[in-house]
């Protein structure tokens, strides 16, 4: 698919996809939404990229170790926010006890912890969709034709 | 008319049940493997619809915080589960395809009678 | 002649459930037994109890944390069970995972 | 700071497999070593926590501080201390075993995928034993069951991936109307929380029975199947065929248990005993156990493939539990916890051995045993004590499990079901005897055997070897943990 028109058309569109994605998660606890949904906006406009542009370069974009990063990373934020809960507060993943600023509800930063969880949700599913993706299609390569990229 | 009314009032959930049945149906008795994932999927997602159903308000109002005070909101607790249950299906669903690659890649078919047959023949050999 | 009799099988299965759903209760309003004081501390101090304006996400990520935890795992399970069953040995040392 | 000790001992695990990625680039002994001092540390903290809960009662543990109705709880009561620290202990002797053996069909690169599932399967068994909230259940039974097929399928061979796909399809049926139940409890009470969806239920059961008596019916053949007892227990011989026998010793010996602990749980938490006598489940149980035990064998018997034949017996052993808890009696439950715990040594001991046999000699069919006991004799000889056990001799502590069955059954008029236990121990020895005969009598003629100990790589000996003790010695002094389990069965509120 290396068609001109699908090319310019995909490097126009995807910041605007990935902006709304990191927007719905952002306002996760405002509006309806949250990591799940923007983390897959994020993910689906990275497989966009990888079937417009190909394997190869999208792998660039999207490497490996960066993959294997946000995997384990998101976990390791996620249980560290906990864990910050059971130091302070005694009770693991608490929110406003633990000393989370809890702000104005509705506004951007409020919500204790809620919006770090949302990032690090989204952070998780939008990686995992893109990883998937790759290995899928490696999968696949190898079976029919192995050894072409 | 009268179990009519009734069928009319309960149809959330017997579409769901409906939808369960027909997802499990198509595990049971579709040969190709790819077909039977569908039909798990077909399954998660009835339980959802009757997830979803059981959390109705009839005239309610997404749960999020409305300014007047006397507006009825939806029940939330149905839909935190849904959003639960979905990622649960999904990474199900990604591993039992991946799976489908390989024993394509191995069998060179998907179809279960076949696959059955080839592996009582492996058997027999060796 | 087997198929016919699953079928007509998965049908009597039908109809019982069908049965059984007339009796359930299933009004969809605030009477129904799931709308209990659960859901109302929810909709009444979700707000000032986690600050968050969306009902939902307070659930997800505050009240009920701990299933988000065990989702983003399975999230990660699901990774890296598709990485072992489809990641072939890499000729090149760099392909790890 | 010791109710603390559950999330701990989770967050141990969850680490472990996190870091175990990281550790890749040093030599492969480095992260086998972390790994084991992990587990050792959760083992001593998960010994500390049940002298605790012995003393104090279970531990309530509340997520971020909310009411046990609003938030996800942890109740930690002795049987979840007794069976975290079993599956805690058999992992870790499984884990020394799978040290050393490299080359059952798991190539280098794989191992360290291999290890970071079995921490999350450890992670999200003590999370599926200390949960107090049916849906948290319903999560982690997702994360065993997608680890525990990626465990199997890890093995790259032809039929893996056929019976791991079967062993998927499956095991997502199970867990799929696991969480029909939730819903429809959830429809009927309003509440994820088992005591509180127990304490409504006892209300409101008369009024809308429909939804229990179905509820009812989804859940436990969810779990039925999971738990592979008889008449869904289509899976486990082939996943038992294919895969690398650390993985089957794991799958067959604590993954098994687990969904039955939250079978029991099930039963004499959520639905109390008035509607289990009331809708006749405990018959209904009988009946399943009773030809699970009968059947288990009849098919093992006609095995060939020496895996198949152990996971079929393992079918008919889970008879053996069924047994013990469908009788709705606390000495009932007290014999079915005790059998989890000795036939996980067992099938653990049974497994591994056999796989230290596919090790050295590369063989799969039950008659290649001629002449083996002379090479290699102690692993033979921990396989005869596994089996003596599975047919119930004494001094092992399949034997006492029995006992305590059979004097279960006398108190409660079912004297019958000690005709059931007999036969099916009659069966097992109709085709676990000729095993061990053939390997320590039947040997080729006029060779000299010098008696030497197998070469084999020494993690699989000891663990081999250790899984041997443990048997005999809870066969010799059962009462090390017979009165901890009689003690957290009585508080099920049995009679």
């Amino acid at each position: 698919m290396d068609d001109r028109i699908v090319k310019s058309i995909t490097r126009l569109v995807i910041p605007f996809i990935q902006l709304y994605g990191i927007f719905i998660i952002l306002h996760g606890h405002i509006t309806p939404g949250g990591g799940f949904s923007g983390g897959t906006l994020i993910g689906t406009s990275l497989i966009l990229y990888t079937l417009v542009f190909g394997l190869l370069p999208s792998k660039k974009k999207f490497s490996h170790r960066m993959s294997q990063i946000a995997e384990s990373g998101g976990i390791v934020i996620y249980v560290g926010i906990g864990l910050i809960g059971l130091f302070l507060s005694g009770q693991f993943l608490t929110n406003l006890d633990a000393g989370f600023p809890i702000g104005e509800p509705g506004e951007l930063f409020s919500a204790g912890m809620i919006p770090l969880l949302m990032i690090t949700i989204g952070i998780k599913v939008a990686s995992t969709m893109v990883s998937l993706f790759h290995l899928l299609i490696e999968g696949d390569l190898d079976a029919d034709h192995p050894g072409i990229r | 008319m009268q179990i009519i009314q009734a069928f009319v009032d309960h149809i959330n959930f017997i579409g769901a049940v409906a939808l369960f049945l027909i997802g499990l149906h198509t595990v049971v008795t579709k040969k190709n493997l790819i077909k039977r994932i569908m039909g798990l999927n077909i399954m998660g997602t009835s339980i959802f619809l009757f997830l979803v159903a059981i959390g109705n308000v009839t005239g309610g109002v997404p749960p999020i915080l409305q300014q007047d005070p006397n507006v009825n909101y939806i029940n939330p607790i149905p839909s935190v589960l849904i959003l639960t249950g979905i990622v649960v299906v999904v990474s199900m669903t990604v591993y039992s395809l991946s799976l489908t690659i390989k024993i394509y890649e191995m069998y060179g078919t998907i179809n279960q009678d076949e696959l059955t047959y080839l592996i009582r023949e492996e058997e027999i050999h060796d | 002649m087997k198929k016919h009799l699953l079928s007509l099988l998965f049908l009597i299965f039908f109809g019982i459930l069908v049965y059984s759903i007339m009796e359930m209760p299933t009004m969809q309003n605030q009477e129904a037994p799931s709308y209990n004081e659960v859901t109302e501390y929810y909709i009444k101090n979700a707000v000032n109890d986690t600050g968050s304006v969306n009902f939902i996400s307070a659930i997800l990520a505050d009240y009920r944390g701990f299933d988000t935890l065990g989702e983003t795992i399975v999230l990660f399970t699901s990774v890296i069970a598709v990485a072992s069953v489809l990641r072939t040995v890499k000729k090149k040392e760099g392909e790890d995972y | 700071m010791i109710n603390q000790l559950p999330i701990i001992n989770m967050l141990i695990f969850l680490a472990t497999a996190l870091i175990i990625p990281l550790l890749s680039k040093r030599t492969f002994k480095i992260t086998l070593i972390f790994g084991f001092i992990m587990l050792l540390c959760v083992v001593t903290s998960s010994f500390f926590l049940i002298f605790h809960i012995a003393e104090h009662g279970a531990i309530l543990y509340q997520f971020g501080g909310h009411d046990s109705k609003i938030g996800i709880e942890f109740k930690v009561d002795l049987m979840a201390a007794i069976i975290g620290l079993f599956v805690v202990g058999l992992t870790t002797i499984i884990y020394i075993y799978s040290c050393g053996d490299e080359t059952e069909g798991v190539e280098q690169k794989e191992y360290g995928r291999y290890y970071i599932l079995l921490f999350i399967i450890l992670f999200a068994i003590l999370g599926i034993i200390y949960t107090n909230d049916l849906f948290n259940a319903y999560v982690f039974m997702e994360i065993i069951s997608i680890t525990t097929c990626s465990i199997i399928s890890i093995k790259r061979k032809k039929e893996t991936y056929a019976a791991s796909f079967r062993y998927v399809m499956l095991n997502e049926i199970g867990s799929l109307s696991y969480l029909f139940g939730v819903a429809l409890i959830y429809m009927v009470t309003g509440y994820t929380n088992i005591d509180w969806v127990s304490q409504s239920i006892q209300s409101i059961w008369q009024l809308y029975s429909i939804n229990i008596i179905i509820a009812l019916g989804f859940m436990i053949v969810g779990i039925g199947i999971k738990a592979a007892i008889f008449p869904f227990h289509i899976w486990l011989p082939d996943a038992h065929a294919s895969a690398p026998s650390s993985s089957s010793a794991i799958l067959s010996s604590i993954i098994v248990k687990v969904y039955i602990v939250v079978l029991i749980k099930l039963l004499f938490k959520v639905f109390k005993l008035d509607i289990l006598n009331h809708f006749h489940v405990s018959t209904i149980l009988v009946i399943v156990a009773a030809t699970g035990m009968i059947m288990g064998s009849i098919f093992a018997i006609a095995q060939k493939d020496i895996k198949r034949m152990l996971g079929y017996s393992s079918i008919s052993q889970i008879g053996y539990i069924v047994m013990g808890i469908a009788m709705f009696s606390s000495l009932g439950l007290a014999s079915a916890m005790f059998h989890i715990i000795s036939h996980g040594l067992m099938k653990a001991a049974l497994f591994l051995s056999v796989g230290i046999v596919i090790y050295k000699k590369k063989i799969k069919k039950k008659n290649d045993f001629e002449g083996l006991a002379y090479e290699m004799p102690i692993t033979m000889s921990v396989f005869t004590i596994a089996a003596l056990g599975m047919i119930g001799i004494p001094l092992t502590s399949g034997f006492i499990s029995k006992l305590t069955l059979g004097m279960a059954s006398l108190d409660h008029r079912q004297g019958y079901l000690i005709i059931i236990v007999v036969l099916s121990g009659l069966l097992n020895v109709i085709y676990y005897l000729p095993i061990i005969i053939s390997s320590f009598l039947k040997s080729e003629p006029n060779t000299y055997h010098p008696f030497k100990i197998e070469k084999v790589p020494w993690p699989m000996l000891t663990s081999v070897i250790l899984l041997g003790i443990g048997i005999l010695t809870f066969g010799i002094f059962p009462n090390l943990i017979m009165n901890m389990i009689t003690q957290a069965a009585e508080l099920f509120g049995l009679i």
